[in-house]
């Protein structure tokens, strides 16, 4: 695992007497769509939270680009490359589309140590945002709250993919959509990966998994239980060592 | 396309919104201020005469003040209590540093910095001890009212100072002092909140303050900074309550409180917390106010007015059910 | 005292500000000032504060009714200053302000350029002081007495008890102060949890009369009626029952009813043209089981003969 | 299984429970109480006598019964400003009925009429004019006490009644008759509250008022009663009121409101409602009411209570900050 | 359309502005297992809620086993027979496991006039319901916040399930759910209707949607654009309609 863009190496975190991730190690080559799969409840989240900053392994190292991270919150991640959509989305409902697309990154127009919003600019880019991902989404300027489910993970997965980051992280982002909009974001995923992104990709169907990714990892009541190519396995033996049938 | 009903243009004309029940609620303060002016005007004439007017905005000059950083700390999903002690004390430290010779300038320091300390106080266990706002500042109202009356032994000190009295009375034209500065509080606020990054971070924060954590916004610090507001416009009011009546006194204050929260409230915006408006706030303080001078210029007898107060609240709460 | 004319008004239309009308003492100048104006054929309106530490809600009605054609003032206000600004408009259209109850600062009238026609009124520490002399007749020498203020930092209450601890002077010890918020069920807990603190207990001296009557119930339920004195301030007429009756010991009636009741009549004077005395003391006695069945009788006026300097004038 | 580790066995071993720190927080009022206690008794051996505990339980009888009332709504994710003021309103109409000469079985129906009758008009305000409960309570906190004051023309009346005296003064060793009544009230709450179909309806409507609509409950039925409920013991609370000081004032009682939510919250019942207790509550009335009792036979100066008040509830809030 | 045990006849619903259902009639055979299938927004929640009593049709009928219904709440469906899992659960976080099962069912135990819960019963009921649908569910007394997103969806299903319901409805019950879990409810589903239930299932995902269901309805944009027997179609068929690609 010389040539990877993210390596995690013997992460563990418990919540209380939970042990949600017990010495998790995978890694992500550069420019190739990873898909993490396991049951429900099997930690994947977790991970994800713990290279996005939200959490804080209790022990283990990762390592990004290089370079060994200690991530004290989201911003940290953010500012080092790594954009997650998360799996409950993390959209502000009273917000507007152009504000959630911007939270945390908002254009500001100085005059000297003052800033101010520049809406202008964040709206035109927004919805510039929002039509290159054709994806169809409701007017910038209507609030979150006004979106149907499908609607909101499409903005969701827009914030992600639409600043230059170097890693995306998807948690489930086609759980709640319907056959046209997962085709949207699946297409949208394989064009982040051709323009260079590397993408983590979450997802409980597998078909969606063997169609997508390069690599999958597995995971099982906290564990890392294995790790294939996508062209060297198929849906079976994925499954298997899912529910554990596999001897590991 | 199933989604094409919810894409409505962006702007929505001007016609249309009239039409809309919804409109209405979002504005419901001033739809009740408007309908109060014209029930007094019609009662009695002197209601809208050039002087009373003035002394309505320099009445609600303090109430606009606290009302404004109260809006802050309930965009975010919290609530002050605090405030109105926290004025307490504030214009009981301007009473002591004033009596002792220290003069305005650090006097009215001395008032924003005690109340601005209690917002400090507030946002930090709030935000570092994850307890509830409500209880953090019911603690802390009680508190803040105990060191007033311990710093000043319990004692009014009577401050006359010329610039004060010119503060309290003088003004531009019908705005009295007091009002002008309320009124460029209450711009700055709204710049602030919508103008600024920290503005939407307060919007997230009290929204949806895990989906801002996701996105990197520290609440805690969002939280420390809207208690430090409201403390340190608590102080201001202080400085306009110590000019109005003369006097630093360790007084209760509750009814600042209560018509602060009432006036954010009637303002539309939600005790949720992720919405807010100046505005809003600013109309439900002139409303209260112009309800209680409309009652006293009718002569409505002591007694019956905290029952038309009630009723108007409520009232005016109804038109802000249609709201969304 | 100054002299005020205003331009030939002949029945005079009178506005009053004064404190809190949920105290009975306050209904009680009510009273007074209606029953004047009804004798005297005088227009009045009465406005009150919310409560009896409104201050700024009492300089709001002050400034309501100050922008409207009234001819005389009479204000009681809750602080010294609070109703300066209000004040300082009316003194400007030279309307007279007639100043009842509670002094208005002189320091803070004459830098607002407010000139009163007349003060009427008693001083709260002087019926402390009062007070203070009759419990040092009630309770031997040295004993321990206790004080249950209003709310704490309130200035009536202070100047109250100020007044009781110069009335007791050296002769009994004060050893501890409460304050019940004018509130009478805060009364009876606060001296029921001083009666356990302090076996000793001689008295209590209770800054009005309201929370007087809860204090004189928890030395009873403590059954120590008699044994512990009680003496308050106000003199309402539950108080003179209770005087009457021993279950309080006395209390210091002040007649807010003859303050009103001059209060109207100064304003007759000045609207009449005529000069009025600077300062005029309304009466203030001390009622006790020996004098409660008059006090009773003549409630809510005095029971006492008083200087009423006013009548002449408007006669 | 990846689940296994959240299947825990469905009965904790006691002793586990004492070292988790979660059973601390829940038992955040009773550990301040005992710390309370210990403190006070250790500085002044009376606070212990059967005479002080005969008088704190008397003391806080109505605070109790109130902060049951207060439970109820707050479970619901309500809250009701307006209890302090429905109990001023009972006691008037106590009073009025009284001196009318109708005895003191009416009398005490009308308090409990009057005060229950505000419970109703907040109940169907919220629940059919879908507005915050904060802001209609405000509402009819402020009408309420108006009523009181024009029903009493603003006079107390003062009720002498052998009955009322010996409901007062007499009990059963050293539980006063009043204390008597809240705690069988309180019994009374935690039955209706964990041992009803309309508690398990009440928790649902606080938890999650969307998700028990779906499963058929009338989350309106259930507010108007939490309403009705809190208005009726506040009815109840008026009646021992003015047994207790012997006569029917219109006074605001303002301190009864901020330590019933006082009472309720450091009992560690959520504002957000959907978790309740009884139990809780009435020990969290308890502490503020043991506060106050030994501070004052301390001979603390009264200016300091107020300041070590705050920080008793702040402290006690920090414990409950473990909870979950 | 003689032998239907729910009938749906031009059923029509707007929110504001927004045509949710526009003139549905649709039919549910029974002891049948039904799918309704459409895209994000297409309106089969909104479906789902007239029927189970949340919301009221602006216009037309639903017929259910033979009378026409007119549901005031919720609870008046509950009481005609039909269960419903919906999309958002409905479950209450904070309650237990047991408490959730028998929200607004509770078995009392009456003493005169005073009924007690009889939570004794609950609790054995609750374990028994939880055990023979044989899902991996935790402790019934534990709280509903305690539990990842499947054992939640898992407690729902139960709940309509463990009444004797004639009609099951289950909006999307698999959408957060593991291979594992998955396969649970779809077995879960299938036991049902050999048990003589009707069940009305939506979901997004066809290939369950083809291996469960006796027949399909698919709704587009509001409407109902069609209906087919299972055995009659396959999968391309119901994605042109969904799509709208095929022509009506
Ligand atoms: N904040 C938390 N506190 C306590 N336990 C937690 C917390 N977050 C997750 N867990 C527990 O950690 C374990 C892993 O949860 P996680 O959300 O990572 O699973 P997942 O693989 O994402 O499952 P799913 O497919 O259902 O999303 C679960 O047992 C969960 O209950
Ligand atoms: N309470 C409501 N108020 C306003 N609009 C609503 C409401 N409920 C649903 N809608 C709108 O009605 C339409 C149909 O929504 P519905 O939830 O029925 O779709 P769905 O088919 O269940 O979609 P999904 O597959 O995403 O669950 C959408 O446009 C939605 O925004
Ligand atoms: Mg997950
Ligand atoms: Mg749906």
């Amino acid at each position: 695992m010389t040539n990877s863009l993210l390596e995690c190496r013997n992460v563990s975190l418990s919540f209380g007497n939970v042990r949600a991730l017990a010495d998790v190690s995978l890694s992500l080559r550069p420019g190739e769509i990873t898909a993490l799969v396991g049951d429900n409840g099997a930690g994947k989240s977790t991970l994800v939270r713990c290279v996005s900053g939200i959490h804080r392994p209790d022990n283990g190292h990762i390592v990004f680009d290089g370079q060994e991270i200690d991530f004290h919150s989201p911003d940290d991640a953010r500012k080092a490359g790594i954009e997650t959509v998360h799996q409950n989305l993390a959209l502000v409902e009273d917000l507007t589309v152009w504000q959630n697309l911007f939270l945390n990154r908002e254009l500001v127009r100085g005059f000297g140590p003052i800033a101010f919003l520049d809406r202008r600019a964040m709206q035109a880019r927004a919805r510039e945002m929002v039509s290159t991902l054709a994806v169809n989404v409701p007017a910038v300027k209507s609030r979150v709250r006004r979106l149907s489910g499908g609607q909101r993970q499409a903005v969701a997965i827009c914030r992600a993919a639409g600043f230059s980051s170097r890693l995306v992280i998807m948690d489930e982002p086609t759980a709640a959509l319907g056959v046209q909009e997962t085709a949207r974001v699946e297409e949208l995923i394989l064009r982040l990966r051709d323009e260079g992104h590397t993408v983590l990709l979450i997802s409980h169907n597998f078909a969606q998994v063997m169609r997508l990714s390069d690599q999958v990892w597995v995971m099982r009541a906290g564990r890392c239980v294995g790790g294939r190519r996508t062209s060297e396995t198929n849906g079976e033996e994925i499954v298997s060592l899912v529910t554990g049938a596999a001897g590991q | 396309m199933a989604n094409t009903a919810i894409a409505a243009p962006e702007r929505e004309a001007w016609t249309a919104r009239l039409k809309d029940v919804g409109f209405w609620a979002e504005w419901a303060a001033l739809v009740g201020l408007i309908v109060l002016v014209i029930v007094f005007q019609a009662l009695n004439p002197t209601f809208l005469s050039a002087g009373n007017i003035a002394s309505m905005l320099v009445a609600a000059a303090i109430l606009i003040i606290l009302s404004v950083g109260q809006t802050f700390v309930i965009a975010t999903a919290g609530i002050d209590l605090s405030i109105a002690s926290a004025m307490t004390l504030g214009a009981v430290a301007f009473g002591q540093a004033y009596s002792m010779g220290m003069g305005l300038a650090l006097s009215c320091l001395a008032a924003i910095v005690a109340s601005g300390l209690v917002g400090v106080v507030n946002g930090v266990i709030i935000a570092r001890g994850k307890i509830t706002d409500f209880i953090v500042t019911l603690g802390t109202l009680s508190a803040a009212s105990g060191l007033a009356l311990i710093l000043s032994d319990g004692k009014p000190v009577t401050i006359i100072d010329a610039a004060l009295l010119r503060l309290s009375t003088g003004g531009l034209g019908i705005f009295g002092w007091s009002f002008v500065i309320a009124a460029v509080v209450a711009v700055l606020g709204h710049v602030l909140l919508f103008h600024t990054r920290f503005g939407t971070h307060v919007l997230a924060t009290g929204g949806a303050a895990e989906s801002a954590t996701a996105m990197g916004i520290s609440t805690q610090r969002v939280k420390i900074a809207v208690y430090t507001i409201s403390g340190v416009l608590a102080g201001l009011g202080a400085i306009l309550l110590v000019a109005r009546i003369g006097a630093a006194e360790p007084a209760a204050n509750t009814a600042f409180l209560l018509n602060s929260v009432a006036a954010v409230v009637l303002g539309g915006v939600s005790l949720f917390g992720g919405r807010g408006s100046i505005i809003g706030p600013v109309i439900g303080a002139l409303l209260l106010i112009a309800l209680v001078n409309g009652l006293t210029l009718l002569g409505v007898s002591q007694f019956y007015q905290p029952l038309a107060v009630g009723i108007v609240v409520v009232l005016a709460a109804l038109l802000t059910r249609f709201q969304r | 005292g100054p002299t005020v004319s205003t331009a030939g008004a002949a029945t005079p239309n009178v506005a009053a500000v004064i404190k809190g009308l949920d105290n009975p003492f306050f209904q009680t100048m009510k009273q007074g000032m209606d029953e004047q104006a009804k004798a005297g054929g005088v227009a009045l309106t009465v406005q009150a504060a919310t409560s009896i530490t409104d201050t700024t809600g009492q300089a709001d009605k002050l400034n309501g009714l100050g922008g409207q054609p009234f001819t005389c003032f009479v204000v009681n206000p809750i602080t010294g200053t609070n109703l300066i600004q209000g004040l300082a408009r009316i003194a400007a259209q030279n309307k007279p302000i007639v100043n009842i109850d509670s002094p208005v600062d002189p320091g803070a009238a004459k830098s607002a350029n407010v000139k009163l026609a007349t003060y009427i009124g008693t001083d709260n520490v002087e019926a402390g002081k009062m007070a203070g002399q009759r419990m040092s007749e009630l309770v031997p020498a040295g004993g321990d007495v206790a004080v249950v203020g209003g709310i704490a930092g309130d200035v009536t209450s202070g100047a109250r008890v100020e007044g009781f601890e110069q009335g007791v002077g050296t002769k009994l010890k004060v050893v501890q102060t409460v304050a019940a918020n004018w509130d009478r069920q805060t009364a009876l807990t606060a001296a029921t949890d001083l009666l356990r603190a302090h076996p000793d207990l001689k008295g209590f001296f209770v800054a009005n009369d309201d929370m007087g009557l809860g204090v004189s119930r928890a030395i009873a339920n403590a059954g120590q009626a008699g044994k512990v004195k009680v003496i308050s301030v106000d003199g309402i007429k539950d108080a003179l029952e209770a005087v009457k009756a021993g279950t309080l010991d006395g209390t210091v009636a002040q007649y807010p009813y003859a303050m009103g009741l001059m209060g109207i009549e100064a304003c007759q004077a000045a609207t009449a043209g005529k000069p009025l005395p600077g300062t005029v003391k309304s009466p203030v006695e001390l009622v006790t089981k020996d004098n409660a069945d008059k006090a009773l009788a003549a409630t809510p006026k005095p029971f006492g003969t008083y200087a009423d300097p006013f009548k002449s004038l408007i006669q």
